[in-house]
């Protein structure tokens, strides 16, 4: 499943199959990383808001 | 409140954080499916040197070559060894399963005595003071010759040894079980003169008729017949095989006749008719009446006769007859299955005529009638008074079933002790019931059995024998083999457990024994004795592993003595009731005597043999009302019952029901023991008058819906 | 993948008319293999035997009927038009069998296996035996194993491998010798057991070869079945199940019509058609 | 504490009764449990499976479970990327359902397989040519994804979402809940169809093998098709189911219908298809191996034509035909009809799909194959049933799955 | 451990103080979550990394002192004790047997380890229970025939290249194992995540196959090297 594993092998029927699978992931990944981060920073916003 | 349980979040999710970024999870992940690769419960063989040796497998009287692969002198394979005269390579599925003998779980791991009705150990010491002890009464209350020997079929000098010390001993009384050897021994001295044999050249032949013989299914030396067979269709040479069940042979021939159970002597002998009719017979030195064995097979067999009792039909006896006077190089072989139990004089005598007749006697490719003398040169043994005596006796009665009816006949001990070496009577015989009764009609029996099988579960002392894998000892091939060859058995290992050789616990007795018995067995070791006994071909032995007593046809041409025939001795009659005939079937993967199979070999016997713990019987569609395939039915005899399963088969006679020989066994192994029944059970012995053969063919069965 | 230009294509052809059914082949192969065994072996279906052999018989009632043997190891099978992706290496997810180019043998890693049997559902010949148990033996009968072969763990599967290691051992002696290994060097368990020498084992590619000679393997694809290539152009040879494409490298002989008919299914009429049929190039044999 | 977690003005039963229900589902699951320990610590001689049937009850499970929650992927589909507003009001409960069959899935392959502490080699070694592989790894990829979507409803718990952080979580996400679904979408298409594939590419079987189309055979397409369109009868069945239970309505009848005419659509054109395949699988791809249809359905004590009759005309052409005109699908009795032979159906698919190519015999000596599952293989299927009632039962108790609940349920609190 | 506990008991009170005060709770409890976090992640990372590795391995001392570097000197390289079997299999560690072809129950030096070789194994004839650091699981076939000899073998790879400079030690280093799977550390390799330095630092799979795609092309197909 990565280059550095023993059945890895730079064809097509990898380039396709892992080029797929993860790019998927990184979606997920990244949307993942997007909410929370931004969840983080509106919770710090709001908190900052209360003290005023 | 929640300060708190922010904290203990943080510590968790800190925790958890911490071990992520640390090696632990990865190397744990990877290295418990390591461990799941190397469970510690799953052996790992050891490595080392491998190295080959030869040595002769005396499981059966084959005696076929065998090549032993062994890592650092740890045996781990049996295979066959190439340009061995008998077997050239090949080999059976028991042989090559051979080392599992070895480990045996129902091997007899010590000396053994029976205390009520069970085994204690006992040294080896012991041992041999107690039997010492008791054959000394024995002889010392005059009766030497109540000590009896039931041994199997192999020749080679420890049997001698036995016999020897029986002579020494002062007892005539030594019986062998039924083998092939006996029964093709006992024709050639009906018909050609005590002291012979008769081989058969199956490698030449270019026709063999053969009576049932199961030349694939272990008749003979069953792997010089399997070669025989299959460098059979390289030859141009036929196989016809007459019997009522498509056995392999039969599938493999090149026609299978099909024929009533039991009645092979009637057809040969329709055939002797129709030669002589026909004047296709060749003349040789003919006596004993044979002009009047002419008139009678002519009277009583022609053709149309033959038909009505065997179901051939008489276009066809005719035809084979002709084909076989017109063969270049026919042989008839007599001895349904593997010739050994069940078998009758009347139709190996009239199989070896049919060769008489067709001149085929002592010609290549034809029937040898060998005078096999033995290469065993034991010194003249010294005899006292009693020795003398009880040799000057008769023997009790003719063969191992007489002696056990006789047992069980008479009140008083017949024998008051026994020998059995290398043979399971208490299973293999017609009606193991009788059997087992007989044996505690014997005071003191001592067991000689590498194995506790059912035999050796019904003496009182066991001697255990080390298996061929762990001693030395001679073997000739017996069996209807053209040639003989003795092979040289070596210890592979030394003894797993506390056993010997039979030869050496011998020698021990006869020490034991003190005076002219000790003289006559005046040896250290058995291998010693070997050595002396084995004499000129004692080097040949120790160099090759073999040494080929007789090769090719004998010279001359043997007179045949036709006055058993020319008496038309009746044909034996299956005994019992019921409307179906129950016989037994000999299959090659299921070892039908001494020593039992093994796991592997067991471990590959059809779901069509063997179901679970269900034995399963063939029978033909058509004789099977309201039965279902593969269903359970109640099979009766006037021996017994037994529940089975039904196997439906087009290539059994209807009306016959075919049972496996070599299952039913009862003693301690998961693995062999306590599946199906022992054919042996449901059908009792039929002696023939005369030979004295148990000639019981099969029984009459009945078989209903479960 | 990378095509060894000297690359050997082991493979086996079966003599039916001379295999007795006596069951040397499969003890042998048990002996040789480390096989386990259980107390109740007849539940066929759960028997691990490597090499097993099926009755046939002609379907004819008596007298008529006629029986033959068929010894089935893993047929080793080289795939839709022989490009090494058999029915079962093409499906294991974890790459725990292989299709070895250079020998043309099929490989099982019963290490790398993880027991998903995706291979056994595959395989139209049921070669293929799974270890529902955990493999033991009756005390102190391990000290016959073998080195050579690898005892399994439970949960994984297992099927014949031709022996490989007697390839490897026969190489190891050809190494030191700086010399290529010879035909009888390298013989299956199986083959070198038969007493009726009904199985001849070698190399396919190699026409000193008794198996080729016997065969005469057509390299060519068949012309009325594409998927099918190595088409023997003996016409008393024929494999099983040929017209999946499997593509198998034990070929079956015999005599007997009916037998070379059992080897395949065939809708009616078909038979008649294609048993006169061997090869596209009968003329290269 | 009970009360205050369950979603403001919402009526639940009383908690005693819950936890007795509760004890005795968690009963069922224990014993689910015992034999998926018993299969892991002796081994797969639990199981009645054998040489011939290395594939058998679980597998078929597993093919089950994901078909019948392919509800979620196809309603998220519809309502994050073709914007059909209505299924806002039974998404979350189809997520739900999806986690559940997705998780139930998962665990199921953990027990079938034959070394589990090995399981993780079918990513790390993967062979990128095997079904399998590409079943795994969307499988997994896509049990992330529903996760993700099954957050927001957990975080929207009332007091989850007095956390602000957990609020703002919650809100985002829902912010671009459009791509992870269609990302789900994306996986759910392979995997769906890979499963499908798993079958279609035994070309040693030609009871499953199938033409194919590039790399895939007619079985993928077939598989990811019918997972969409009887997904959200699956759905829709749990709903009316929980309806039953609850005695409340939880769902309006616009959206069910919508969603069951959706699934009519699927169904019926799925049928057509399937029909095709198998004429032409009957007609061309099985003869061409020397097999006739009869072989399949014949000389044997269970697998009949009625099989093939069961799945097609009663499990798929009647719930189809049921579903797309309006008269039979807006009745409550032909709806609930329709939706439960639609399942069955399904399932009866997967089941062919699985256990009969096992059964059907290959070589021309072969016998027929037939299997009874052992009760190990029986209990740890019933395992996941008993972890899904539970968790819907907690779910529904304390999260607002339902946003249509309280108004569909107002005149009953009215009366209070 | 006991860190982790005090950390809590101070964190429940500083966090009873803060109610008390009666401050905005969130970030300060947020702030102290942090701590804690960070507290804890410190001492798993920690113990993951040095503690783990300790208690993964176990270690053992070779039954005595082994000197290659003399013996190599005394009775040639290292085939002449490590020899090939006419067979081509390959010996391995000598056996008594080979030893003995010199060594007499009489030490030939004065060593004491010479000295337990000779009365421990030679005098009671007991095969020496050598710890072998280059034990490969049995899953594995290797011929060192294939590697060393024949024209197949390409350049014929010295025992070094896998090996090390074992024939230059003059000790024997303890074999360590680990308690899990039963393999030789040698084969993962010193470094916890198996990098190395040198062609001897590991022999896993990996490291097979990086040499045979040099020298054939590729990886090599499974039984080549599994049995």
């Amino acid at each position: 499943m990565f280059p550095f594993c023993f059945e890895w092998a730079w064809d097509i029927g990898h380039a396709i199959f892992f080029g797929g699978l993860w790019y998927a992931v990184s979606i997920l990944g990244a949307g993942m990383t997007y909410c929370i981060a931004k969840a983080a920073y509106d919770t710090i916003k709001d908190d900052g808001d209360s003290h005023h | 409140m929640k300060i708190d349980r922010r904290s203990f979040l943080g510590l968790g999710l800190g925790a958890a954080a911490g071990i992520a970024v640390s090696p632990v999870g990865v190397k744990l992940t990877d290295d418990s499916s390591i461990w799941t690769q190397n469970w510690p419960w799953t052996p790992v063989p050891e490595d080392g040197e491998i190295s080959y040796e030869n040595s002769v497998c005396s499981l059966c009287p084959g005696s076929c070559g065998i090549s032993v692969r062994k890592i650092k002198n740890r045996p781990v394979k049996i295979e066959g060894l190439d340009e061995y005269p008998v077997n050239d390579g090949g080999i059976c599925l028991h042989g090559i399963a051979g080392l599992q003998y070895l480990y045996d779980p129902a091997r007899v791991k010590s000396p053994m005595r029976k205390n009520g009705d069970r085994f204690e150990p006992i040294s080896w010491d012991e041992a041999i003071s107690l039997v010492s002890g008791k054959l000394a009464d024995v002889r010392d209350s005059g009766a030497p010759h109540t000590l009896g020997l039931i041994s199997g079929g192999a020749g080679g000098s420890v049997t001698a040894l036995f016999k020897r010390f029986l002579d020494a001993f002062g007892s005539p009384n030594v019986y062998a079980m039924p083998s092939l050897e006996d029964n093709l021994s006992l024709t050639a001295a009906t018909l050609h003169g005590a002291g012979n044999t008769i081989g058969f050249d199956l490698e030449n032949a270019d026709l063999v008729l053969s009576f049932g013989a199961g030349l694939i299914e272990g008749w003979g030396s069953p792997m010089a017949c399997f070669k025989a067979n299959s460098a059979r269709r390289d030859r141009h040479a036929k196989l016809y095989q007459i019997e009522p069940r498509l056995s392999n042979t039969a599938a493999n021939a090149d026609r299978w006749i099909p024929i009533k159970p039991g009645t092979e002597a009637d057809l040969a002998l329709g055939l002797c008719a129709v030669l002589l009719k026909k004047n296709l017979f060749t003349p040789g030195e003919f006596f004993g009446g044979f002009n009047r064995f002419a008139a009678v097979v002519q009277k009583e067999y022609a053709p149309e006769k033959v038909e009505a009792v065997t179901g051939v039909k008489a276009a066809d006896i005719e035809k084979l007859a002709v084909a076989f006077a017109k063969a270049k190089m026919p042989v008839a072989v007599p001895g349904k299955g593997r010739g050994d139990h069940g078998q009758n004089l009347k139709e190996f005598a009239a199989v070896q005529t049919l060769n008489a007749l067709a001149g085929r006697l002592n010609k290549e490719g034809g029937a040898f009638v060998m005078n096999p003398d033995s290469y065993l040169a034991f010194p003249e043994a010294s005899m006292d008074d009693a020795a003398e005596a009880g040799a000057g006796q008769e023997k009790s009665v003719g063969s191992v079933n007489e002696l056990v009816d006789t047992l069980n006949a008479s009140a008083k001990p017949v024998l008051n002790a026994l020998f059995v070496y290398n043979a399971n009577p208490c299973y293999t015989l017609r009606d193991t019931k009788r059997v087992k009764e007989a044996f505690k009609k014997v005071p003191f029996v001592v067991s000689f059995s590498s194995f506790m099988d059912e035999t050796a579960m019904a003496s009182d002392v066991i001697l255990p024998a080390s298996t061929f894998l762990e001693r030395l000892e001679d073997v000739p091939t017996g069996g209807g083999l053209a040639k003989t060859v003795v092979g040289l058995t070596r210890p592979m290992v030394n003894p797993i457990f506390d056993t010997k050789n039979p030869g050496d616990a011998l020698i021990l007795l006869a020490q034991a024994m003190g005076g002219t018995i000790a003289e006559s067995c005046a040896w250290d070791t058995y291998d010693e004795c070997l050595e002396e006994v084995a004499g000129d071909i004692w080097d040949a032995l120790s160099e090759d592993g073999y040494a080929v007593v007789s090769e090719g046809a004998p010279m001359g041409t043997p007179g045949t003595d036709f006055s058993f025939l020319a008496s038309n001795p009746a044909s034996v009659q299956a005994g019992g009731n019921g409307d179906l005939l129950l016989v037994p079937i000999d299959n090659i993967r299921l070892a039908g005597t001494a020593p039992a199979s093994t796991p592997f070999a067991v471990k590959t016997v059809s779901d069509r043999v063997l179901s679970g713990t269900d034995i399963v019987v063939e029978i033909n569609p058509e004789t099977a009302k309201g039965l279902k395939d593969c269903g359970y039915a109640v099979l009766i005899t006037s021996q017994g019952k037994a529940r089975v399963k039904v196997n439906f088969n087009e290539g059994i006679m209807p009306g016959v029901i075919g049972m496996v020989k070599g299952l039913g066994h009862t003693f301690d192994n998961p693995y062999v023991a306590g599946k199906g029944v022992n054919v042996n059970d449901l059908i009792g012995p039929v002696i023939e008058p005369g030979s004295g053969m148990d000639a019981a063919f099969g029984i009459k069965a009945t078989l209903s819906k479960a | 993948m990378i095509q060894n230009t000297k690359a050997h294509k082991f493979g086996m052809v079966i003599d039916l008319d001379k295999c007795t059914g006596c069951g040397s082949c499969m003890v042998s192969c048990m002996a040789e293999n480390n096989v386990p065994f259980k107390e109740d072996e007849s539940r066929k279906k759960d028997s691990i035997t490597w090499m097993r052999v099926y009755k046939l018989t002609n379907g004819k009632s008596f007298p008529d009927t006629e029986v033959v043997y068929m010894p089935r190891p893993c047929q080793h099978c080289s795939g839709l038009g022989d490009h090494g992706h058999s029915p079962c290496v093409s499906v294991c997810p974890a790459t725990a069998t292989d299709y070895g180019y250079d020998t043309g043998i099929v490989s099982q890693i019963y290490t790398r296996c993880f027991g998903c049997r995706y291979c056994m559902g595959a395989c139209p010949y049921h070669a293929r035996y799974f270890n529902w148990w955990d493999p033991t033996w009756p005390e102190g009968m391990e000290s016959y194993l073998s080195p050579n072969v690898s005892p399994r763990m439970r949960g994984v599967v297992e099927k014949c491998s031709f022996c490989y290691h007697r390839y490897q051992l026969a190489r190891e002696k050809a190494y030191v010798e700086e010399r290529e290994i010879e035909e009888n060097e390298y013989q299956t368990a199986c083959t070198t057991a038969c007493p009726a020498d009904a199985i001849i084992f070698g190399d396919l590619n190699n026409p000193a070869h008794q198996v080729h000679q016997i065969v005469k393997p057509d390299p060519h694809p068949d012309p009325r079945n594409h998927k099918v290539v190595g088409k023997s152009r003996n016409p008393k040879v024929f494999r099983l199940l040929e017209r999946l494409g499997t593509n198998t490298k034990v070929y079956y002989m015999s005599e007997r019509e009916w037998v070379r008919k059992a080897g395949d299914s065939y809708l009616d009429g078909e038979w008649d058609e294609v048993k006169n049929h061997h090869g596209s190039s009968s003329s290269h044999g | 504490m009970d009360s205050a977690l369950i979603p403001e003005g919402a009526k639940r039963c009383p908690f005693p009764k819950f936890m007795l229900g509760m004890a005795i589902v968690g009963a069922v699951l224990l014993w689910g449990v015992y034999a998926m320990f018993l299969c892991w610590f002796k081994g797969l001689n639990q199981t009645n499976m054998d040489d011939y049937y290395g594939f058998a009850l679980w597998i078929w499970a597993d093919l089950a479970v994901i078909a019948v929650g392919g509800g979620a992927f196809f309603t998220g589909l519809l309502k994050y990327i073709f914007k059909i507003d209505e299924l806002k009001n039974i998404i979350n409960f189809a997520v739900i359902i999806g986690f559940i069959c997705y998780s139930s899935a998962l665990l199921i392959l953990a027990i079938d397989i034959g070394q589990p502490l090995r399981g993780w080699f079918i990513f790390w070694h993967a062979n990128v040519h095997s079904m399998l592989t590409e079943v795994a790894f969307c499988l997994s990829c896509y049990f992330a994804v529903l996760t993700i979507e099954f957050i927001p409803n957990i975080l929207e718990n009332r007091q989850l979402n007095k956390v602000s952080f957990f609020h703002h979580l919650a809100h985002n996400m829902h912010g671009v809940m459009a791509v992870f679904a269609a990302t789900g979408a994306f996986l759910s298409f392979f995997h769906q169809g890979s499963l499908g594939g798993v079958a279609g590419v035994m070309f040693g079987r030609p009871f499953a093998f199938r033409e194919h189309i590039l790399i895939w055979p007619w079985t993928f397409f077939l598989f990811t098709w019918s997972a969409a369109a009887f997904g959200p009868c699956f759905t829709l069945l749990v709903t009316k189911i929980t309806e039953a239970i609850t005695g409340k309505k939880l769902v309006s009848d616009k959206t069910v219908n919508l969603l069951a005419k959706i699934s009519g659509w699927m169904i019926t054109t799925y049928m057509i298809a399937k029909i095709i395949d198998t004429v032409y699988w009957a007609q061309v791809t099985a003869p061409s191996m020397g097999f006739t249809l009869d072989h399949f359905y014949s000389n044997n004590a269970f697998y009949g034509y009625w099989i093939l009759f069961a799945e097609i005309i009663v499990g798929g052409v009647v719930p189809g035909l049921l579903l797309i005109f309006k008269k039979t699908r807006e009745n409550p009795i032909a709806l609930l009809t329709a939706i439960t032979l639609g399942v069955i159906g399904v399932c009866l698919n997967r089941w062919v799909m699985v256990l009969q190519i096992m059964a059907v015999p290959v070589m021309p000596f072969d016998t027929w194959a037939l299997y009874i599952p052992s009760w190990q293989e029986v209990a740890t299927t019933i395992l996941p049933v008993a972890y899904g009632i539970m968790l819907i039962a907690v779910s529904y108790r304390y999260l607002p799955v339902f946003p249509q609940e309280l108004e569909l349920n107002k005149p009953a609190q009215a009366t209070e | 451990m006991s860190e982790i506990e005090n950390k809590t008991e101070n964190g429940s009170m500083d966090g009873a103080g803060e109610c008390a005060a009666g401050e905005p709770k969130d970030d300060k409890g947020l702030g102290l979550g942090v701590i804690f976090f960070l507290g804890a992640f410190l001492i798993c990372f920690l113990s993951g990394w040095l503690l783990f590795p300790k208690l993964l391995y176990s270690k053992h001392e070779q039954p005595f002192n082994f000197d290659h570097k003399l013996h190599t000197e005394e009775a040639g390289d290292c085939e002449s004790c490590h020899f090939f079997r006419e067979d081509g299999t390959f010996s391995g560690i000598p056996d008594l047997a080979s030893c003995m072809e010199c060594h007499t129950d009489e030490p030939m030096g004065d060593t004491e380890d010479e000295a337990i070789f000779a009365e421990e194994y030679v005098a009671k004839e007991k095969e020496v229970p050598w710890f072998v650091y280059s034990r490969q699981p049995d899953c594995v076939y290797f011929s060192h025939a294939a590697h060393m000899m024949g024209e197949n073998a390409k350049g014929k790879m010295d025992c070094k290249t896998c090996h090390g400079p074992i024939g230059e030690s003059t000790t024997s280093r303890p074999y360590e194992e680990n308690r899990l799977t039963g393999y030789s550390r040698d084969i993962w390799g010193k470094n916890i995540w198996g990098i190395k330095k040198n062609s001897w630092d590991r022999m896993k799979m990996d490291d097979c196959a990086d040499c045979h795609v040099e020298m054939d092309g590729h990886k090599g197909y499974c039984f080549q090297c599994h049995k």
